[in-house]
């Protein structure tokens, strides 16, 4: 079986800036892979290219053997690919069912402007499904805006998560959390990858090597190591780079 | 159709340009420093005609009303943005948007009530009055005079904006509040000091715009449509796209009238959606969304 | 750009009811079917009762896009205004009858908002307005040109339907008040009974997740343009039945229904009422007209009234009236 | 007709379709009886424009035409019943304006509709008003309202419009041979003007050396004055009104037109004329339909002007003048068919000879003009007015002929 995305010399720059260059990868199934590197390395830049928010200058995508390049960002959700964001960035007016219930809609009806919500009762219950696995079924009524940070993130993972996509990308779910939410959230991410491809952008090194498989590290702009949480350790680029920038998460 | 005629056509175009200029002075800076767009600009520029045509009266000068009504009026608009903008601030940019555009309609009402609806008189200064011989035609010494002080002050701004500290943390204000918290700058009054000085520029034009249209309570909505042009094809708060866009579409509306005058506004706002459409930002905008 | 782009969110109440808004909401259409029924009985006059059917339908079109989808349009009337000219330009220029004569003024309102919708919804926030503004501006101004059409700014007039015939033989008187009323009363229903079921359905949470959050709603699959270009369309094509009733119980097309003038009450009576509510443009259509008919009978200052109530919501009550009744019941329930 | 009388549906269809519309039939109930006392009070509606740019003028109307309600009571009314004006504020909005006539003939039931200051309102009236059979005095100058296709037997048009005003300026002020120019707002009143003083110099022999259009409201016309200037004119036509005409002459002024060429206006604005200073408006001749100064050589001005100082202390103006002409007219019909039946009044007004403050008046047959005299008028210099009221000098005072007026054939009527 094929990787299930494959990136090939992939740039992006503005204007004369580079913010990616020549990054090549291959991601298999049922992995959980994290994207390292220090502020400014381009591991936004990544993500963003990799969800589609932006076009790649150079190279290529291909999802499931799908060149995903020219292809408009919402159609990344419809082939499987599903992201989160770094910032909450949620439906903060509605409430937590909806806000999962019009995810799961997005792949199902996007313009039917007459049958009633209710004629669609798997989106509900995909709904449902998404919210308990996230653990937040009793929050189900309450506006997305008036929930604990934790719990915004947590349907931050569930409005990615209803599409079931195929590859998930988790841009720093942990982000602003205390100790106990950032296990809760381990343990989450643990539970989705038994079935799902991961891929997550994080800055705690101690959560990253005890759930990745596989370790990619930017520096740049520029992939400078790839591989397992071990080899990557041990690599001395990496080694140099995050000399001196070691702020504690390592 | 003779060259001289074209050439006088032309030089119309650009005096014309020039009070084009003048009236979307205020509108752009507001808009380029504070995000807002101010749908009061045209009843302000209305009120400081009548500003200007009361303090001629009392004082019997048009020198003191050039200077005195624009202050005033500038207090006013500092007023405004402490009273009714301020607590808007952090809510969407609809909002104060639409609170100006309330605000439109009380001050035309409030100055039919003290000054009536009918038009009143306001003349050029004796020393201002007349024609002057350009070789190609006659043209009014008001007009020119006018381009004059556009010059003057747009040479002023350029000055404030780009020369001095004030400008400097201005032009940073605009572009992230935030980089002036951490500077430490009260961004509230620097807020404060910006309305007050495009409502001041707003009201300067229209103590000078009174001499050649008349003052009226609704003379300020088709100022607000032209100021909006302006704004629109130059850049929502460039300074410099507002003189060339004020210019083009001066010069554009006087090549019409060679023509086909009756096509003039037709002609300015057909420009104005096209380069929404092109170029939403405008010639020397910020694209938007940055 | 932030990742939170909350430009295209609006300050508006949400959908989410409590338990006590459920029922309302579940009867909304018979509700307001049943308060726009005793209208005329209870407002000074019929010919208002009529204004507030027609201003309320306008609204509730301008309110899909604007309260619902987050797209505040300053250029709502030239759909309001080109449904009025084409139907009145159909009877009295084609000799259609009054129904084909509607049917053209909302298609070519519906089309129109195509065009306008499409050249439009490729820019946002203040600039979208600026461009929904320029272009109705172009309308206006086209219609003014097109005398020979339109009527100049003399308006269109030689169209008045005296007696409209419905199906089997039988009529409606459409000089009797009353009767006019509720011949228009019915399309009013209508229109609100499908965009009940429009905010009711998928589409309808697809606009409020772009309102809410565009980025979102992007990644999470929405084609957010064709979404809201599909929402444009929907409330021009609504504007454009309310100026086909405008048409018909006026007789007359003037060329103010193009202006600016039109454009800005359809925005004043959504922030009276509330934006992005069910019942808010109805409100809102009936405080800013009964304000206008009062006010303008006792001083000629009427529009300083009108100003002052609009900056004070805006200020205080940005959700409106409606919006704000719905927050005070939340808020109580949720204490 | 008796279209009050109507029930909502046809009879045929109550049967069913008001099963559905059940409130229909309460409406059809609680809809008043007409048959009402003969002591009723005579309703009169007046929409006007009170709000916008010609707030001044309405005021001036308002007054004029409860002057001629006063004087009417004041004599024990008609045929023992009270006339009491109803004014309406237009807002100078068409659509307002029809707005308001619906809830005039609709709630108030007024026996007839007297009012408007634009053209457009005053088609919005006139088209309500035929529809439902009501007796309207229209009192805004067009030559739209003239044509056949707006014709209603109910209106009568008590305003000069552009054709009568630009044949008298023109005869006081083209000659054989003169060079006119021809500065014209881009919309129906303005090309209508356009026109009239086409066809005059066309009769007077005088050459149209440039016709220029402007647009609708505009504000600056600083681009049109090279052009103007190039074309040589001996007379300057400006065809345009209100905002319009003040900021074009201001600038023409500014421009030093006024040395080289002689403005002329079809009709110059008393309110217009005193909002914008005198040495502007200074030399510039223009139709009036009525002003003060008429005292000295017409009786019945001088009766309107005593009666108009008494109640209010000023003098009336020309739009004020409408207003009291145009109800003067409709009482004095009501007062000869006895009452408030249209039919009558109707007949009463296309026989009616009247002169209440210009001279003698009529209403032509076929499209209910009425026919009067024109004054033309010169702007005075600041140093020649002997006070606030003292603007103009009558240059001519141009008795009322049909010969003024297009045709009834060129109107689109049967002759």
């Amino acid at each position: 079986m094929s990787a299930l995305m494959e990136v090939t010399d992939v740039g992006r720059s503005f204007g004369g800036f580079v913010a990616l260059a020549g990054i090549s990868a291959s991601f298999e199934r049922n992995k959980v892979t994290a994207v390292i590197g220090p502020n400014g390395a381009g591991k936004s830049t990544f993500f963003n290219v990799l969800s589609g928010v932006l076009q790649p200058s150079t190279g290529s995508i291909r999802f499931k053997g799908q060149e995903l390049k020219g292809l408009k960002q919402h159609r990344f959700a419809h082939l499987g690919i599903a992201r989160s964001y770094q910032i909450t960035n949620l439906f903060p007016e509605l409430s937590v069912e909806e806000n999962v219930r019009v995810a799961a809609q997005a792949l199902k009806t996007r313009y039917d402007v007459f049958s009633h919500r209710d004629r669609y009762p798997e989106l509900a219950q995909k709904a449902e499904a998404a919210l308990a696995e996230v653990g937040l079924t009793h929050r189900r009524a309450r506006r997305a805006r008036d929930l604990a940070h934790g719990e915004q993130r947590a349907l931050e993972i569930a409005i990615a998560l209803v599409a079931n996509p195929e590859l998930l990308l988790l841009d720093e779910p942990t982000a602003g959390m205390g100790p106990e939410e950032t296990k809760e959230m381990v343990a989450l991410i643990e539970r989705l990858a038994a079935d799902r491809t991961i891929l997550l952008v994080e800055h705690k090194m101690k959560m990253i090597l005890g759930l990745s498989d596989r370790i990619l590290v930017l520096h740049h702009g520029r992939l400078i190591a790839d591989g397992t949480p071990t080899a990557v350790q041990a690599d001395p680029e990496v080694r140099r780079v995050y000399l001196g920038q070691n702020d504690g998460y390592a | 159709m003779d060259l001289e005629l074209i050439l006088m056509q032309l030089f119309s175009g650009l005096a014309l340009g020039a009070i084009l200029v003048m009236v979307a002075l205020g509108l752009t800076i507001v808009f380029g420093m504070l995000g807002i767009v101010n749908f009061a600009h045209g009843a302000l520029f209305m009120v400081g005609a009548y500003a200007g045509l009361w303090v001629a009266a009392q004082t019997g000068s048009f020198w003191w009303a050039l200077i005195v009504a624009p202050l005033a009026v500038g207090v006013l608009g500092m007023l405004i943005e402490r009273f009714l903008i301020r607590p808007l601030y952090g809510r969407t940019p609809d909002d104060p948007l639409l609170l100006t555009f309330g605000l439109g309609y009380v001050l035309v009402e409030a100055v039919r009530i003290t000054f009536g609806t009918d038009g009143i008189p306001f003349s050029a200064p004796d020393a201002l009055q007349g024609v002057v011989d350009l070789g190609v035609g006659y043209f009014p010494i008001y007009r020119l005079f006018v381009m004059g002080v556009v010059a003057v002050i747009l040479l002023l701004l350029w000055v404030a904006l780009e020369k001095t500290r004030f400008g400097l943390i201005v032009r940073a204000g605009a572009r992230d509040p935030l980089i002036m918290k951490v500077l430490g700058v009260d961004v509230s009054r620097l807020w404060l000091l910006v309305f007050g000085l495009g409502v001041g520029l707003t009201a300067l034009g229209g103590v000078l715009a009174a001499p050649m249209r008349n003052v009226s309570p609704e003379m300020g909505t088709l100022v607000l449509a032209e100021a909006f042009v302006v704004t629109v094809i130059g850049g929502m708060g460039s300074l410099l796209g507002a003189v060339v866009a004020g210019l083009l579409v001066g010069v554009a509306v006087s090549m019409t009238a060679l023509f086909a005058p009756e096509m003039a506004t037709i002609v300015m706002f057909g420009l104005m959606a096209l380069i929404l459409l092109v170029r939403p930002q405008g010639l020397f905008g910020r694209p938007a969304g940055a | 750009m932030t990742t939170t782009d909350l430009a295209a969110g609006q300050g508006v109440a949400p959908r989410t009811l409590p338990k006590a808004g459920a029922a309302l909401d579940r009867w909304r259409v018979p509700l307001t079917i049943a308060v726009l029924a005793v209208l005329p009985f209870v407002l000074p006059s019929q010919a208002l009762a009529v204004n507030v059917l027609i201003y309320g339908l306008f609204t509730v079109g301008f309110n899909l896009l604007f309260g619902y989808t987050g797209l505040l349009s300053f250029g709502h009337a030239a759909f309001f205004g080109t449904g009025a000219y084409l139907t009145g330009m159909a009877i009295a220029l084609l000799g259609f009858g009054w129904f084909p004569a509607m049917l053209t003024g909302i298609v070519g309102a519906s089309l129109l908002s195509v065009v306008i919708g499409a050249l439009s919804i490729r820019t946002r926030g203040i600039y979208f307005c600026m461009v929904t503004l320029a272009l109705a501006q172009l309308v206006y101004y086209v219609a003014l040109q097109a005398s020979g059409w339109t009527g100049g700014e003399n308006g269109l007039r030689g169209f008045t339907v005296v007696k409209a015939d419905l199906i089997g033989g039988f009529s409606v008187n459409l000089l009797n008040p009353l009767a006019k009323y509720y011949f228009i009363m019915f399309f009013a229903a209508l229109a609100l009974w499908f965009v009940s079921r429009v905010l009711n359905s998928p589409f309808g949470a697809a606009i409020e997740a772009v309102r809410e959050n565009e980025t979102r709603a992007r990644a999470c699959g929405f084609d957010v343009e064709r979404t809201k270009l599909l929402s444009f369309v929907l409330s021009g094509a609504l504007c454009g039945l309310a100026g086909t009733l405008s048409a018909l119980h006026l007789s007359i097309v003037p060329l103010d229904a193009l202006g600016v003038h039109t454009s800005s009450i359809v925005v004043m009576m959504t922030m009276l009422g509330g934006a992005g509510s069910f019942f808010g443009p109805f409100v809102g259509a009936l405080v800013f007209l009964l304000i206008e008919d009062v006010a303008s009978l006792w001083t000629t200052h009427w529009q300083l009234i009108v100003g002052i109530v609009f900056i004070l919501f805006v200020l205080f009550l940005p959700k409106g009236i409606w919006g704000s009744l719905i927050q005070i019941v939340r808020r109580r329930r949720a204490s | 007709m008796t279209k009050r009388t109507d029930h909502p549906l046809s009879s045929v269809s109550r049967r069913t379709v008001l099963a559905g519309l059940g409130a229909a039939g309460v409406g059809l109930i609680a809809s008043p009886a007409l048959v009402r006392a003969q002591a009723e009070t005579i309703r009169i509606g007046f929409p006007t424009p009170l709000t916008g740019p010609f707030g001044a003028e309405a005021k001036d109307q308002v007054k004029s035409a409860e002057l001629a309600v006063k004087l009417v009571n004041d004599k024990g009314g008609i045929a023992g019943r009270k006339v009491e004006l109803l004014v309406r504020d237009d807002k100078l909005n068409a659509g307002e304006a029809a707005t308001r006539t619906l809830e005039l003939i609709e709630k108030d039931k007024v026996h007839a509709v007297v009012g408007a200051l634009s053209s457009a309102v005053q088609l919005a009236v006139n088209e309500v008003t035929r529809a439902r059979g009501v007796i309207y005095v229209s009192i805004s100058q067009s030559d739209t309202i003239n044509e056949v296709k707006d014709f209603s037997k109910y209106t009568f048009h008590e305003a000069l419009n552009p054709r009568m005003t630009t044949a008298a300026v023109a005869r006081a002020t083209f000659k054989k041979g003169s060079k006119v120019a021809l500065l014209g707002a881009d919309y129906a009143y303005g090309h209508e003007m356009i026109r009239g003083f086409k066809r005059a110099a066309g009769e007077l022999g005088a050459e149209i050396v440039g016709e220029i259009l402007h647009p609708f409201g505009a504000a600056d016309y600083s681009t049109l004055m090279p052009r103007i200037r190039a074309l040589k004119p001996d007379i300057l036509a400006i065809c345009n009104f209100g905002r319009d005409q003040a900021n074009s002459i201001k600038q023409a002024n500014d421009f030093g037109m006024k040395k080289q060429m002689q403005i002329v206006v079809p009709v110059l604005l008393h309110n217009q004329r005193i909002a914008v200073a005198p040495d502007v408006f200074e030399g510039i001749i223009g139709g009036a339909n009525y002003y003060w100064a008429l005292e000295s050589t017409i009786p019945s001005a001088k009766t309107f002007n005593d009666a108009y100082k008494a109640a209010y202390g000023s003098l009336p103006t020309d739009y004020g003048a409408y207003g009291f002409t145009g109800v003067s007219a409709l009482l004095l019909a009501m007062a000869k068919a006895g009452g408030t039946d249209t039919d009558k009044v109707v007949e009463a007004l296309q026989d009616l000879k009247y002169d209440v403050a210009k001279g003698p008046q009529y209403f032509r047959k076929c499209d209910h003009q009425s026919v009067q005299s024109v004054l033309v008028l010169k702007s005075k210099a600041k140093a020649d007015m002997k006070s606030e009221q003292d603007l103009f000098d009558i240059v001519e005072n141009v008795p009322g002929s049909e010969q003024m007026l297009r045709s009834c054939g060129e109107l689109g009527f049967p002759t």
